[in-house]
C-alpha cells in the first residue's frame, strides 16, 4: 500500500462548491504536482465538513490542521508551507470561531498518523500461514512460553484485565472480566471456545486471521486455557472457511509436534488441546450459546440467559467463548504488558479495531487501525475516496448490529463508548459505504432478508417479526405500501428489539430504526409519492 | 430462599425458582403459551415477558430465575403492550381465523389469550398462504395452519414420552413441526400416546374423535384412574350428555404425572362390542330377556346345591379388571361362603405369581415403586416388553435414556426396547437363570459388588466364559454389562411374565440376589419391579385368586368378566359346562354359551378401588350413568349372596393385607 | 457433487466412512452430516436413517438438526449447485445485475433446481469475500469481482 | 522436532532460523510470496500461483523461492505477489493476473528491472 505523508480533505458538499471548493482542489492538484509531491501527499474530495461559514474547508493530516474559507490563491502557500516545508500556514488557518460544532474535535486528533497500527493482522499476509518456522520467526509462542514459565494464571487474567481488552464480537464485553469469572467458577471441566464463526454480513477480519496467521490463535487459546483452567479448547469455525479450517489443522498438527499443545506445555506440566468444530451454515451460530448447542449437536438455538456460559457452558461446564479478534490481541498484551496496549486506542477502548472496507469506495480491503478513528477519516485514507466522485451518503456497520450511520454522523469517533452515545453501534468491525445512489429501503429489505433467513425461529418476535418486515419492506420497495405500513414497521422496530430472545432478533430491527431517524423523508417519498428518490427500487406494484 | 418483589408484594422463594413460577406462588397471573408446567421452560413465545427494574429489556419470566432483590413488573403498560404485540405476530403468523377453528370458544389458549388482553382484530396483514394438515394418523390430526410453533408437542415427546417422534424441520419464519424424517405422521414411530394433543395450546394437533363435537366449556370432567393395566395411570374423563369424549391424563396423578399411553387415552374409547342392558336367561336354547328378580333366583337356584363340593361344585372366574370391592365380594361368596375350591382370577396367577415370591422374599407386601424407575440410572428389563405392555413405565425408561441412564434389555424374544438398549441380550430361552448367575459372577470377580453374595460356592461353577456356551452371549458382554449395573447408582430391576422358566423360583431367588449385590434392595425401598398384568391383577393375587382355572367336573360356572374380554382360551374350557352364568357388560363368545348373563357396568361407570402394581391403592370414579337395567359388579354380587342367604363382609381393605401381612398398604 | 447411482449400501458405506472418522458422539453430528452433504450432495433418508442408527438418536431429533443448518440439504440437488451471496455488501456493488443475470441463464428461484438437473440454485448469506464482491461459488470453486457480462461463461466451464 | 520445553530452546530455534534465512538471502536468490487467501483464490491467486510455478518450471530459473501467505487485507489488489530481490526490498504487485505474473518473472526476476505500473507498495 502506498502511504502517503500527507493526506488533504477538500470540502465538496454543494455550498463547499458554490464557494468555489471545485477550483480550490483543481489549483492543490496542479501544484503538488508541480511541487513533485504527488506520491507523497494525497488529495481527496470529501462531503460536508461542517462549518459553512468557513467554507471550502481543506483539513490536513495527520497534523488536522483545518484551513478555511480557502480560495484558489491561497492555494500555492498552503502547498509552499505545509506540504513542502511543513510548516503550517498559520494566516490561512480557520479562526477558533469557526472551529465549534462538527468538526472541532479534528484539532483533538492532532498528530495521529494517518496508518494502521497492526496488532492483530501484524502477520497476516507476511508469514507463511503453513509453516510455524515463520511463526516462531515472528515472536510466536513466546507469549505461551512466558505465561507458563513466569506467571499465575492469575497474573495473566490481570495483565488481560489491565489491557482494558474489549470483546471484538461486537458486544465489547471486558475479555479480563470474562475470564475472570471462569477461573472463580468451581466446576470442573472448564473449556475455552474461540468463536470462529464470523458470518457477519461485510466482516472477514477473523477470515483474514485465521487464513493468515492461524498460530497466533491457537497460542491465545492456550494462554486462556491456562489462565482459567481448562485443558480442552474448540475452535468453532464457520463451515464456509474450508481454507481456514484447512490452516487450523496444519497449525494444530504443528504446535503439538512441536510441544506448543499436549501434555507439559513448556515444562510447565500444563496440559491443553485443541479440537476444530466446523460450522454448517447457520448466522446464529455465531451467537455463543447457539454456538454451544451446535458443538453439543443439537439446534443452533440460542439458550435462555443466565445462566451465563462462563458457569453453564459447553456440556453444562464453565466456559470461555472469545472472537478470534479478541484472542489475537492476548499474546501481544502478554509478550509486551498491559500499559503498552494501553498506547493504542481510547481510555475506554484500548487497542486497535480491524475494519472491513466496502461498498462504494476507491479501494475496499481491511485496515487495523486504533480505536476512535473516524468514519471520515476511514473512507479518505483507506477507502481514498468514494467512487467515481459519488457523494458519501450512509455506511452500515456490520450486519448484526446493522447500525446505519448517515453521514452526519461521520466525524463521530468510532469506539465503543462514542457510538453508543451517539446511538449507533460499532458492530463487527464491517463498513459498508453507500453513496447517494443507495436507497435506504432497497438496502433494508436486503438486510431484513438476511435476518429472517438466518431467524432459527425460536421466538415469535423474531421468527414473525423478520418476515414482517421484510414483507412490508418489499410492498415499499415496489410502491403498494400504505401509511398504515410505516406505522406497523415502527411498531415491528420497537417490539423486535424489546422481546427477541437475542441479538438477532434485537438488532434486526435496528437500520429499520435508523432509516426512520435518518431518512424519514426518503422512506415516506415510497409511500406518499410513490417514487423511488435514488431509483433503485423498481416500484413495479405501482 | 430467594426473597423477591413482584408487583409491590414481597415474597420468598425457594432458589431456581423461576420469575414465573414465583409470581403463580404469589397468586400473580402470567400469561403463558409455550410455557407448561411439566415441560422444561422454553422461553419462545414471550408472551410471559417482564418488566424487571435495572433490566433495559423486558424479560421472559419462564426461564429467567429469581435472584435476590428482584423487584418485576408483571403488569405495566409496556408489559402489555408486549403482549399484544406478540399475539399480534403469532395471529398475522399462519392462519389463525377462530371462526373455523374447533378449538375456539375457551379451548384455544391463543384465542383466549387475546381475550384477556381485550383484543379485538390485529393490524398486519394476515398470512393467507395454506399450509398443509396432516391426517394420516389414526387418532390425531395435525393443521399446521392453526401451529404457533410453540413446540410443546415436540417438548413432550421427547421429554415426558422419551419418544422423539416429533421435531422442528427447518428454522425461522420456515419452521413446521415434522414426524420423524419429515413423514406422513401415521407412518412414522408415534406409539399413538396422545401427550401432545393434549399440550397442544391450540388446534393445531386434535383428536379426530372429540373434535368438532361442541367446546370444551360445556363438560364434564371425572378424574379417575385408567384401568387398561396395573400401572394405574390417573385420568380424567371428559364427558358431556353422559357421553365420553375424551380420555385426557391426569397431570396431578402422582403415578403417571399426566402422560397415557394409547390404550388408555384411545383404544379404551374405541369399543365397539354390543351392550348389554338387559339381564338374559336362556329358555328353550335361546337367551331371552328377563327381569332381574327371575335370573338372580335362577343362578342362586342353581348354585345353591353345589354349595361346599369340592371338583364337582362351582368354578368361578373373576376378571382382574373389576374393582377390589367386587374382587373380594366374588372371594368370600365362592371360596369362603359356597366353598369352592375353583376360585380364581381371569390371569390364574401367571402374572403375579413371580411378584408374591418376590413380595414374600423381601418380607415387604410389594415390591418397588415407580418412582424409582422415574429416577433410576440403570434399567434392567428382563422378560418385559415396556414399548408393548405397560408402556408408560416404559415411556419413564425411554425418556430417561437422554440423560445418560442406562437401559440391559433381557429377553430372548423380539423385544421393542431391544434398539434402544445399550446392551440388547437375547440368551437362548431357558437359560435366564444361569444368565443371571453369570452376571453375579463377574460382578463378585470384579470386586464391583456392593453387598456379600450368599451364594458364593454356587457362584464359582458360573463363570461367564460356560454361562457364555449356555446361554450364546459372549463372556465379554456379559462381564460388561456386569460392569454397567455393578457401577450404576440407581439401578432398578423390571422383569415381566416373560421371565422364561418362570415356574421355576430360583430364577427370581437369582434375580433378587443380583440386585442385592448392586445395592439395589435397601431396607426401605427395593427396586425391583414386577408389571404383572390388568389393572387389579395384584389385589386379585392378594385375594389368593391366582390358581389355574379348571372347568372340568364342575357343575356351574360363574364368570365375572365386568367389561372383560374372555380368551379363545377360556372359552374352549367351558365347552361342555352343564351351567354357565356370566356377569358381564358386553356380548361375548362366553354370553353365548351362557344360561344367564347379568348385565354391569363397564368401566367408566364404576365406582371402585384399584391396587397397582407398586401397591398403590387409588379410586376410580363413575364418569357415565350406566343403562336403566344395568348394575354395579358389587351390586350383582351382593344380591346374589342375599339370595344364597349368604352374608358378606364389606371391609375389603382388611384382607388385601392378608396375603404379606407385613406391612401396611401404600395408600 | 452427487453421481445419482449411488445404491442403498453405497449411502450406508458413505456414512459408516464418516462415522468412522468422526465418531458418534454429540459433537460429531454436525460434522458428520456435513461430511455425508458433502460427498452425497445432500442427505437422502437412508444416510439419515443410518445416522440416527449409529448416533442412537432418533430420526425426528436428527432432522430437525439436519434441517436446521443451510450447508445440509435435505432435499437431492442439481449435479453442479450455485451458492450467490444475497448479503448487503455484495448487493450494493452490483450484486442485483449478477442475480438477473444468473435468472437470464438459468431461470431458476432460490433453492430450485433445473428440469434436467444439471443446477441448483441457492441463495447465501455473506460468504466472507466481501472485499472481491459480487461473488457467486459453484460446487465450492469462489468466484470474486462477478460482472453479469461474466456470468455465461463461468457457467459454462461446468455444463 | 523435539518438544520446546524452555523460553530459552524457543529463543534458540528463533536464532537458529535466522541464521539459515540470512544465508538463503545472501545467496542472491529471489522469493516470490503469493497472497493466497480466500478472496485472493476467488480472484484467480490459484491461476497465478500456477502460472508463476510453471514459467518458473519451464525457464529454468532455478533460484527462485516461491511461498504463500494470507492477506494483508488489500483486496481491492489482490492478487497480490511480492517479490524480494536478494536483500534488496520487497516490492508489491497488485491485480496480477497469470500473464502479469509470467511478465514480473520475465522482467523483474529474471533481468532485475521492476515493473513499476503494477508495483503498489515498494
Amino acid at each position: 500500500m502506498k502511504f502517503v505523508r500527507s493526506l488533504v480533505l477538500v470540502s465538496s458538499d454543494p455550498d463547499s462548491l458554490a464557494r468555489g471548493a471545485q477550483e480550490v482542489h483543481e489549483r492543490l492538484q496542479r501544484e503538488i504536482q508541480s511541487a513533485g509531491l504527488q506520491e507523497e501527499v494525497a488529495v481527496v474530495p470529501v462531503g460536508d465538513l461542517g462549518r459553512h461559514g468557513a467554507a471550502p474547508l481543506i483539513v490536513v493530516y495527520p497534523e488536522a490542521t483545518i484551513y478555511g474559507p480557502v480560495t484558489p490563491d491561497d492555494v500555492p502557500l498552503l502547498v509552499e508551507e505545509h506540504l513542502r516545508k511543513g510548516r503550517i500556514a498559520v494566516g490561512l488557518r480557520a479562526s477558533a470561531r469557526e472551529l465549534s460544532g462538527r468538526i472541532a474535535w479534528l484539532s483533538a486528533r492532532r498528530g495521529t498518523l494517518p496508518a494502521e497500527q497492526r496488532i492483530v493482522l501484524a502477520r497476516a499476509g507476511l508469514i507463511d500461514p503453513e509453516d510455524i518456522e515463520d511463526y516462531i520467526l515472528h515472536d510466536g509462542y513466546e507469549a505461551l512460553g512466558k505465561a507458563l514459565t513466569q506467571m499465575t494464571p492469575v497474573d495473566v487474567i490481570n495483565a488481560i484485565g489491565k489491557s482494558g481488552l474489549r470483546g471484538r464480537g461486537g458486544a465489547g464485553f471486558p475479555t479480563g472480566m470474562k475470564w475472570r469469572f471462569v477461573s472463580q467458577t468451581d466446576s470442573y471441566p472448564k473449556y475455552v471456545i474461540c468463536n470462529a464463526d464470523e458470518s457477519e454480513p461485510g466482516t472477514f477480519k477473523d477470515r483474514l486471521i485465521l487464513e493468515g496467521d492461524p498460530h497466533s490463535i491457537v497460542e491465545a487459546m492456550t494462554i486462556a486455557g491456562y489462565a482459567v483452567g481448562a485443558s480442552e479448547g474448540y475452535i468453532y469455525v464457520r463451515g464456509e472457511y474450508v481454507l481456514a479450517q484447512e490452516r487450523l489443522d496444519k497449525a494444530i498438527d504443528q504446535a503439538r509436534q512441536m510441544g506448543f499443545l499436549g501434555e507439559d506445555i513448556f515444562g510447565s506440566g500444563f496440559n491443553f488441546d485443541i479440537h476444530i468444530h466446523t460450522g454448517a451454515g447457520a448466522y446464529i451460530c455465531g451467537e455463543e450459546t447457539a454456538l454451544i448447542e451446535s458443538i453439543e449437536g443439537k439446534r443452533g438455538e440460542p439458550r435462555a440467559r443466565p445462566p451465563y456460559p462462563t458457569t453453564h457452558g459447553l456440556w453444562g461446564k464453565p466456559t470461555v467463548v472469545n472472537n478470534v479478534e479478541t484472542l489475537a490481541n492476548v499474546p501481544p498484551i502478554v509478550r509486551n504488558g498491559a500499559s503498552w496496549f494501553r498506547r493504542f486506542g481510547t481510555s475506554n477502548s484500548p487497542g486497535t479495531k480491524v475494519y472491513t472496507i466496502l461498498g462504494n469506495v476507491n479501494v475496499t480491503g481491511l485496515v487495523e487501525v486504533p480505536m476512535g478513528i473516524t468514519l471520515r477519516e476511514v473512507i479518505a485514507i483507506y477507502g481514498k475516496g468514494m467512487k467515481d466522485g459519488a457523494t458519501f451518503k450512509l455506511a452500515q456497520t456490520g450486519g448484526s448490529s446493522g447500525s446505519i450511520v448517515p453521514s452526519s454522523l461521520q466525524d463521530t469517533p468510532m469506539d465503543f463508548d462514542s457510538f453508543a452515545r451517539a446511538g449507533v453501534s460499532l458492530g463487527s468491525g464491517a463498513l459498508l459505504i453507500c453513496n447517494e445512489d443507495t436507497c435506504v429501503v432497497d438496502l433494508v429489505k436486503v438486510l431484513l432478508n438476511f435476518f429472517r433467513r438466518e431467524s432459527c425461529g425460536k421466538c415469535t418476535p423474531c421468527r414473525v417479526g423478520t418476515e414482517r418486515a421484510h414483507q412490508i419492506l418489499t410492498s415499499l420497495s415496489e410502491g403498494t405500501a400504505e401509511l398504515s405500513d410505516l406505522r406497523d414497521l415502527e411498531t415491528l422496530v420497537d417490539g423486535l428489539s424489546q422481546l427477541s430472545h437475542c441479538g438477532l432478533g434485537q438488532t434486526a430491527a435496528v437500520p429499520i430504526r435508523d432509516i426512520f431517524k435518518h431518512f424519514r423523508a426518503e422512506v415516506e417519498a415510497h409511500v406518499r409519492l410513490k417514487i423511488c428518490p435514488t431509483g433503485a427500487c423498481s416500484m413495479s406494484g405501482r | 430462599m430467594v426473597s423477591l418483589t413482584i408487583d409491590d408484594v414481597k415474597i420468598e422463594v425457594p432458589e431456581g425458582t423461576t420469575v414465573l413460577q414465583a409470581a403463580r406462588m404469589s397468586g400473580v397471573e402470567i400469561p403463558t403459551l409455550c410455557d407448561y408446567p411439566h415441560l422444561t421452560p422454553y422461553g419462545g413465545c414471550r408472551l410471559c415477558v417482564v418488566e424487571v427494574e435495572g433490566a433495559r429489556l423486558l424479560q421472559p419470566s419462564c426461564t429467567l430465575p429469581v435472584s435476590k432483590g428482584m423487584v418485576v413488573h408483571t403488569n405495566t403498560a409496556r408489559v402489555r403492550e408486549a403482549r399484544k404485540f406478540v399475539l399480534t405476530l403469532l395471529f398475522s403468523e399462519r392462519n389463525h381465523f377462530c371462526m373455523y377453528c374447533q378449538v375456539s370458544g375457551g379451548d384455544c389458549e391463543l384465542q383466549n389469550a387475546a381475550y384477556e388482553q381485550d383484543m379485538t382484530h390485529w393490524p398486519f396483514q394476515p398470512n393467507w398462504d395454506p399450509y398443509l394438515v396432516d391426517a394420516s394418523h389414526q387418532h390425531l390430526v395435525l393443521d399446521h395452519n392453526r401451529c404457533i410453533l410453540c413446540r410443546r408437542c415436540v417438548r413432550a415427546c421427547g421429554e415426558l414420552v422419551g419418544n422423539f417422534t416429533l421435531g422442528v424441520k427447518d428454522r425461522g419464519p420456515e419452521s413446521i413441526i415434522i414426524a420423524d424424517l419429515d413423514v406422513p405422521w401415521g407412518e412414522s414411530t408415534c406409539v399413538s400416546c396422545g401427550t401432545c394433543v393434549q399440550v397442544c395450546p391450540t388446534g393445531a394437533i386434535i383428536d379426530r374423535r372429540s373434535a368438532y363435537l361442541g367446546h370444551e366449556a360445556d363438560v364434564e370432567r371425572t378424574r379417575s384412574v385408567c384401568i387398561g393395566c396395573s400401572v394405574g395411570c390417573g385420568v380424567e374423563l371428559i364427558t358431556r350428555d353422559n357421553r365420553l369424549l375424551r380420555i385426557d391424563g391426569d397431570w396431578d396423578a402422582p403415578v403417571n404425572e399426566g402422560i397415557l399411553c394409547q390404550i388408555g387415552r384411545f383404544l379404551a374409547l374405541d369399543d365397539e362390542r354390543e351392550r348389554i342392558v338387559t339381564p338374559l336367561v336362556r329358555r328353550n336354547g335361546t337367551l331371552k330377556a328377563a327381569t332381574w328378580e327371575d335370573a338372580l333366583d335362577y343362578v342362586a337356584g342353581r348354585l345353591k346345591p353345589l354349595a361346599g363340593k369340592k371338583g364337582d361344585g362351582i368354578a368361578a372366574l373373576a376378571s382382574t379388571r373389576l374393582p377390589v370391592e367386587s374382587l373380594y365380594l366374588f372371594k368370600q361368596l365362592f371360596a369362603d361362603k359356597l366353598n369352592s375350591e375353583m376360585v380364581t382370577s381371569i390371569e390364574e396367577g401367571v402374572t403375579t405369581a413371580l411378584s408374591g415370591k418376590v413380595a414374600q422374599e423381601l418380607g415387604r407386601p410389594f415390591e418397588g415403586s415407580l418412582e424409582r424407575l422415574k429416577s433410576a440410572d440403570c434399567v434392567v428389563a428382563i422378560g418385559v416388553d415396556l414399548a408393548e405392555n405397560h408402556q408408560v413405565a416404559g415411556f419413564f425408561v425411554k425418556r430417561a435414556l437422554p440423560n445418560g441412564t442406562k437401559l440391559v434389555v433381557i429377553d430372548p424374544y423380539d423385544n421393542q426396547l431391544h434398539e434402544l438398549a445399550h446392551y440388547a441380550l437375547q440368551p437362548q430361552a431357558g437359560t435366564d437363570y444361569e444368565l443371571l448367575l453369570g452376571l453375579m459372577s463377574a460382578i463378585v470377580k470384579s470386586g464391583l459388588s456392593r453387598d456379600e453374595p450368599t451364594n458364593l460356592s454356587e457362584l464359582a461353577g458360573y463363570d461367564p466364559q460356560v454361562v457364555s456356551q449356555v446361554t450364546g452371549i459372549s463372556a465379554d458382554t456379559i462381564r460388561a454389562v456386569a460392569r454397567l449395573i455393578a457401577s450404576s447408582q440407581r439401578p432398578v430391576f423390571v422383569y415381566g411374565k416373560g421371565v422364561t422358566r418362570a415356574s421355576s423360583p430360583e430364577v427370581l431367588s437369582a434375580l433378587i440376589e443380583l440386585a442385592r449385590l448392586v445395592g439395589a434392595l435397601t431396607p426401605d425401598q427395593s427396586a425391583i419391579i414386577g408389571t404383572k398384568g390388568q389393572a387389579n391383577s395384584l389385589a386379585a393375587y392378594m385375594y389368593g385368586l391366582d390358581k389355574p382355572f379348571e372347568v372340568d367336573g364342575h357343575q356351574a360356572v360363574y364368570l365375572a368378566l365386568g367389561d372383560d374380554e374372555p380368551s379363545r382360551r377360556l372359552i374352549k374350557r367351558l365347552k361342555g359346562a352343564p351351567f354357565i352364568a356370566v356377569q358381564a357388560s358386553y356380548l361375548s363368545p362366553a354370553t353365548e354359551m351362557a344360561d344367564v348373563v347379568l348385565p354391569v357396568e363397564m368401566w367408566a361407570e364404576q365406582d371402585g378401588y384399584y391396587l397397582n402394581l407398586a401397591g398403590k391403592l387409588q379410586k376410580a370414579h363413575r364418569a357415565l350413568v350406566p343403562p336403566q337395567e344395568v348394575r354395579s359388579n358389587v351390586g350383582v354380587l351382593k344380591a346374589l349372596a342375599a339370595r344364597l342367604g349368604v352374608e358378606l363382609e364389606a371391609d375389603w381393605r382388611k384382607s388385601l393385607k392378608k396375603r404379606a401381612p407385613i406391612n401396611p398398604v401404600v395408600e | 457433487m452427487i453421481d445419482g447411482v449411488r445404491d442403498a449400501q453405497g449411502v450406508v458405506s458413505v456414512v459408516q466412512a464418516a462415522v468412522t472418522r468422526h465418531g458418534a458422539t454429540a459433537e460429531a453430528l454436525v460434522p458428520v452430516l456435513k461430511e455425508i452433504n458433502d460427498e452425497l450432495g445432500y442427505l437422502p433418508a437412508e444416510a439419515l436413517a443410518e445416522v440416527s442408527r449409529l448416533f442412537r438418536m432418533p430420526k425426528g431429533q436428527l432432522m430437525s438438526v439436519a434441517s436446521f443448518y443451510h450447508m445440509l440439504s435435505t432435499r437431492p440437488r442439481g449435479r453442479h449447485v450455485i451458492q450467490f451471496c444475497e448479503s448487503a455488501p455484495c448487493h450494493v456493488v452490483g450484486g442485483r445485475e449478477v442475480w438477473q443475470a444468473l435468472q437470464d441463464e438459468l431461470n431458476l428461484g432460490p433453492g430450485d433446481t433445473s428440469p434436467d438437473g444439471t443446477w441448483t440454485l441457492v441463495t447465501s448469506s455473506c460468504l466472507g469475500i466481501c472485499g472481491v464482491g459480487p461473488v457467486i461459488i459453484v460446487d465450492g470453486d469462489i468466484y470474486g469481482n462477478v460482472v453479469p457480462e461474466r456470468v455465461p461463461e463461468l457457467l459454462a466451464r461446468y455444463a | 522436532m523435539p518438544a520446546v520445553k524452555s523460553l530459552e530452546e524457543l529463543k534458540q530455534l528463533r536464532d537458529k532460523a535466522i541464521k539459515r534465512r540470512k544465508a538463503k538471502k545472501v545467496s542472491g536468490r529471489a522469493q516470490i510470496v503469493v497472497g493466497m487467501s480466500t478472496c485472493g483464490i476467488a480472484v484467480g491467486a490459484r491461476e497465478t500461483m500456477k502460472a508463476i510455478l510453471e514459467a518458473i518450471g519451464a525457464e529454468g530459473s532455478g533460484d527462485v523461492v516461491v511461498k504463500q501467505t494470507g492477506c494483508t487485507g488489500l483486496c481491492e489488489w489482490e492478487p497480490i505477489v511480492e517479490v524480494t530481490m536478494g536483500d534488496e526490498p520487497k516490492v508489491t504487485y497488485g491485480k496480477v493476473s497469470p500473464e502479469r505474473a509470467r511478465e514480473i518473472l520475465r522482467e523483474h526476476v529474471m533481468r532485475g528491472k521492476v515493473l513499476s505500473e503494477f508495483v503498489i507498495s515498494r
